[in-house]
């Protein structure tokens, strides 16, 4: 690894690591004044604990050698304990390790939305653990792990085999922490007290701003170094971030009739989703427009889930996974040869290979994400209940789990 | 005329409002108190310290009403902020103080045409 | 003695609190509260939900005064308190109710002299 | 029954709490308020812009007791509100209005068994 | 583009993008608690719709070649919907676009703060792309766009001909913004309601929190590189801030009798303000006088405004004008010939030409700032009144025109 | 300084400019609503006092040649009114200098938490200034002037002759900011109104965001450039806050009950604490293990402070004493050879020698700090009294000394 890809690979591990408590804000910002602690802790223990089954496993069963070639998932024990970590072997194994903890336990935090207020947090540590293995794992697998053809290493399906084209992890994490937020949102049930204003949106607006900021390491780190990739696609994730902002203000505008702050934060957010699959495959106004679009989408797909009353809370599914789809199949039809990607999207004479491919692709990442989710949640549920009580969750979960209130004098 | 005091639940606020409508009592205020009393207080931790919270938040309704509503208004009340199946401790407490006049600002129609 | 109780607009505190002083009532309380009345309340959306709020802000104006100062303090609240041209809707409510002793914690001194 | 209101100092809501306990009152109810009177107010700078802010935090306790009990629970909450050696200016105060009736909630009891 | 410098400069776009929440949660903290997410919107969406005006004719206005060789303007399609930035020619295109989408947008979000709490949203979004084309571009030409005696291309006349020395835009941002923002406040008249206390400090800190800090990037990254320059300007950039927070509490200690932290805030940002253009010209005792001074004479600015009942609510002029001139002013005759910018202030020997090149350069920035403003929300107020009704002004703009509030259960 | 060394540091100095801000808020948000703005206040002051005093002497006291090679102190004078740091001698002076103003800032902003809530701030100005003369300056040089063999430089004790290993300073930074704040808090005396609850947990949150990842640029700055060893450090930094977040909820839970989410925040610190002087001699499991066992044994800590009726309001003996030494401890006997400073602990086959060379470092760095901190404090009390009055402390600082209030409308 250079020394100027290091120091640009640095700055972006400590840009990503503001995700976790912006997320923790963003979601707890929007929930009522009881359950902001218990999100901001479910947020930030899914680090904690996903960092720990990281270096026991975790880390080769994503970018682990396949067991038997078949694409499926990487060796387990391959970086164990993460002793291969110690040495310069010059591939910077150490930062892009602590980097693929991140990327795997901001995941899982998106995933939190969909317990929003009423989940046990001993089940929620187990969860993570289960989820992070079992599902998070091998999408990783299929999406990170390059094939290399000279050392013969055979690498994910997804990726080598179909062919899918996702530059910072579309498919592996947005979609993914979409469906599986939905999933848990639907084994958990509804919460009894109905939906509720969010309690403080200006701390909203920090999780908001500091969510931005990491995804701009986020993206631009997946370039893998200080190159002209990573500054192109920081050209089109800032364009993506203004489009979305328009693009979910409009929305809210012709169909509410006001735009508002937390529609803005949304959508710059819904924006950044969207382009994080494509930013290095479409020009800049169709950056522009991938967030205008996957922002709107995201607008649409909130209120259409509303009406059928699934109580994802906080919208993981419609903000992560309906952009992060959107964005994917834009540039399906409209990538732009001359981006760093080189990819020609069908209306500029791409073949419609790309198609079916991103297809498959979402289609299976939805599919098992889903499914898996639902079965982890389901049977630690038939073990133990992982819902907390009408009482805890009426009395509110900082009160109740936490024993402890998050302002003083508003006990709400 | 009458002013009914309610503390009750802060979950039942929405159930009392909306049945008091229902009864034709349109105007009311809501404002948060702390309450203590029978029902016990909690214990809060913070960096392993205990604190002990002995108040719980409660909703305090006031209602100006005419002499004649005040049976209905109570009925009303208490059977919306009763929970659990016979009412739990710390459902809270009605009351009822005299009025002298009331007076609407916009107007300045008095007493039962004020309320 | 008896308390008279206001509740108005927040936008008119502060003249209430002014005319008040310069009628000569110099001591008085006030605290936010929610009101519901005729006034219509307001939709607020969050992320395209709506969510009907029924309730508006009003302040609470209480105030202690003497028998023979009821008129005068009710004429100058109501008067400090209406708004627009004839007064709109959601001014308020002024009500008064009977205070049977006042005690001033400092002195311990009674009724009128601790007013 | 009476109504007992006391609009004291925040730092003695703890104390006047808990010498009520003691005294064998229970239950109560505090919220917080904006006091003006007697005692000055203060002045503060946001970019050297000064803002008079003539209220003061005061906590206002209500109180429902029996008839009888009303001497007793005023002492206590007078002897434990003051401040500084004998009383300070801002002290507070504190008074009784009548109460018609009172209904628990949860069970139904009126008046005296309601307390 | 170096390597080194790509990553320096990729991680100080992340800095700088955090300005925008950062003023916005700065903004939305001072004022009170009904206009907060107004404001917020402001700020934000200055950047939405800049992104969109630069991608089609803003950069170019901005830094392509002059229209006719005048300095006036740029040429406006040079780079029209960024075509060029695809291609990786060496020179840092698709970052240098992203930030300098960023210097034009926070122009533009400071210029909000004139509008606090009275302007309609719709038409601040009109106002911000009419802004951008007439008054940000040629200022921006005239300041950054450097003549290339190799390529002959030439460039704004402020640099070039009249040989302005402005480090990092104090002409073309701050000073610009500083008498925009009071047109835009006289041409809307007084709130109302008057002025009232800040609703949220803390607020307040976590934006000046992510403002300074933002700044680091902005004047580090204007030295081009990860290069001595970009060190030293951080160096004194610092002693700045620390200066300005001094002189700030010290005018306050002595006229209203007490420190606060509202103004140790505000003279962090006033004494960056005034290095900003001369942070490579003066030695590091000299800008921690600069920060001192340029903070004093902000503080002295805002009460001398008070006075005139100018409602410029959040003193964007005093803070942003006045500081930055008095900066310049002290650079004129302290600048100090051993650091790198290596100009003699007039104290230390250099010539009085120094005094008449800043002196025309801030005048003729802060009359075209102030003029065109005025001028262009002049006329918009003619077409369609641009300020809202005495009614959605009382009950506040966050409910009134955003149909949100910023914390629940507490409506103010 | 190479390029790509000088990209990393510029922007880690700006992530640990945002850990002022952050502590400002972590404190301010633990302490009830009428003190925030003091200990802002006091945080921020501390930089911009310290800035003064480094610019003037502090940096020589600190990194200057020892004077008479005595290992005690370094020249005042080398680097006085950092003219040496305008001219580019290939050092990166400028950008180090403006770093070590940081380092000594933070550690009297740590020093802060043992005064909140009843410290004249003028008095706290004057303890500033001469606390970084007097207790941080020679430990500085003890630690961080290392000598030079060939150009016959002569840097600390400690460093040299002794031969500590401390990578980032947990001596003179941490240890010596544990001990000083609970002197001052002891100096001072106890709050009158007692303990009371937090008064804004989300801000505390915002807080611990901005510290810990200004952490990374702290710790990953320390390895001087963008090299493996900052890759390496990034790794156990994370790892270790990890660990520390679990470790102190596990102590949560068993002992109170409950996992709370100001236990976790505080864990993170603790951790990182942990970490800070042994993030290159530990193996990745063994940072785990350091952040588990650091913050367990500041959870330990601060319930065994809290018996003994001392006010340290924020528990900065515990979380930055305590926690330090265990992790500086748990080094000594279990350091990893592999690990980039090549240290075998006792466990493995290392010499006892590194027991007694730390526990020596760790003890003198205790007593002197403690004993010159009392010192300073107990005289400066003794010329003008340094506690506010008991008045001023009833109403609250914020409002007695300051003359505002944090929130409008909220005036506890
Ligand atoms: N004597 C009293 N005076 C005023 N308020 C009271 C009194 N007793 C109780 N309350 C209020 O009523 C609430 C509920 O009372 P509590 O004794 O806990 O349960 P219950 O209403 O079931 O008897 C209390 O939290 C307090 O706010
Ligand atoms: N019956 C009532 N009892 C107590 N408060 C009331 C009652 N009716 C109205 N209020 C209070 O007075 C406020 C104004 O009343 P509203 O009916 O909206 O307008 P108006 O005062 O013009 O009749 C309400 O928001 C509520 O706080
Ligand atoms: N006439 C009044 N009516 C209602 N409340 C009052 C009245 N006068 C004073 N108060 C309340 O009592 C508090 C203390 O009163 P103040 O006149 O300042 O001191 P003191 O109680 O020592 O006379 C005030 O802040 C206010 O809340």
């Amino acid at each position: 690894m250079e020394p100027a890809d290091t120091a640009w690979i640095l700055a972006a591990f400590a840009l990503v690591l503001l995700m976790f408590p912006g997320l923790a804000m963003l979601y707890g910002g929007m929930l009522n004044g009881r359950n902001v602690l218990n999100m901001v802790l479910m947020v930030l223990s899914s680090l904690a604990v996903t960092a720990v089954v990281y270096v026991a496993v975790g880390h080769g069963m994503v970018l682990g050698e396949s067991v038997g070639g078949a694409g499926i998932i990487g060796n387990p024990f391959e970086f164990s304990f993460f002793s291969t970590m110690m040495e310069d072997d010059g591939s910077g194994g150490p930062l892009w390790a602590a980097f693929y903890i991140l990327f795997a336990g901001i995941s899982v935090a998106l995933v939190a939305s969909g317990a929003a207020g009423r989940m046990k947090f001993g089940a929620w540590l187990v969860f993570v653990a289960v989820w992070v293995l079992l599902v998070y794992a091998p999408l990783g697998h299929w999406v990170f792990a390059f094939s290399d053809e000279e050392t013969g290493v055979i690498g994910g399906w997804m990726r080598n085999r179909l062919g899918l084209h996702d530059f910072a992890g579309g498919t592996a994490i947005h979609l993914n922490a979409g469906a599986a937020g939905l999933a848990l949102a639907l084994v958990l049930g509804r919460r009894r007290a109905g939906v509720s204003r969010p309690h403080n949106l200006p701390l909203m607006l920090v999780g908001v701003a500091l969510l931005c900021t990491g995804w701009m390491g986020f993206n631009g780190a997946t370039a893998g170094g200080a190159n002209f990739l990573a500054q192109y696609v920081t050209l089109t994730s800032l364009l993506a971030l203004a489009g979305g902002m328009l693009g979910f203000i409009t929305i809210e505008r012709f169909r509410d009739g006001h735009a508002t702050m937390l529609g803005l934060g949304t959508g710059a957010i819904a924006g950044l989703v969207g382009i994080t699959p494509v930013a290095d495959a479409v020009g800049p106004v169709g950056a522009l427009m991938v967030g205008f679009v996957a922002a709107s989408a995201a607008a649409w797909a909130i209120t259409w889930k509303r009406r059928h009353r699934i109580d994802d809370a906080l919208d993981v599914f419609a903000i992560h996974g309906i952009a992060g789809i959107t964005g994917s199949l834009f540039a399906v039809f409209f990538a732009n040869a001359a981006a760093p990607a080189g990819i020609s999207g069908i209306v500029f004479g791409g073949g419609f290979d790309l198609l079916w491919r991103e297809g498959i692709a979402l289609l299976v990442t939805m599919v098992y994400s889903f499914a898996m989710t639902y079965a982890i949640a389901w049977t630690m549920n038939k073990i133990v209940p992982i819902r907390v009580s009408a009482e805890d969750e009426e009395i509110g979960l900082d009160r109740s789990v936490h024993a402890e209130t998050a302002y003083e004098g508003r006990t709400f | 005329m009458k002013l009914i005091t309610a503390v009750i639940k802060p979950i039942r606020v929405e159930t009392v409002s909306k049945e008091l409508e229902k009864a034709g009592f349109s105007g009311l205020s809501v404002s948060e108190i702390q309450g203590r009393g029978a029902q016990a207080g909690r214990t809060e931790y913070y960096r392993g310290q205990a604190f002990a919270v002995e108040f719980r938040t409660k909703m305090c309704i006031e209602l100006l009403v005419d002499e004649n509503d005040v049976d209905k208004a109570i009925d009303v009340i208490v059977a919306a902020a009763r929970t659990g199946d016979d009412g739990e401790i710390g459902d809270g407490k009605v009351w009822v103080t005299p009025v002298e006049r009331v007076v609407r600002v916009r107007t300045g129609e008095l007493d039962e045409a004020a309320i």
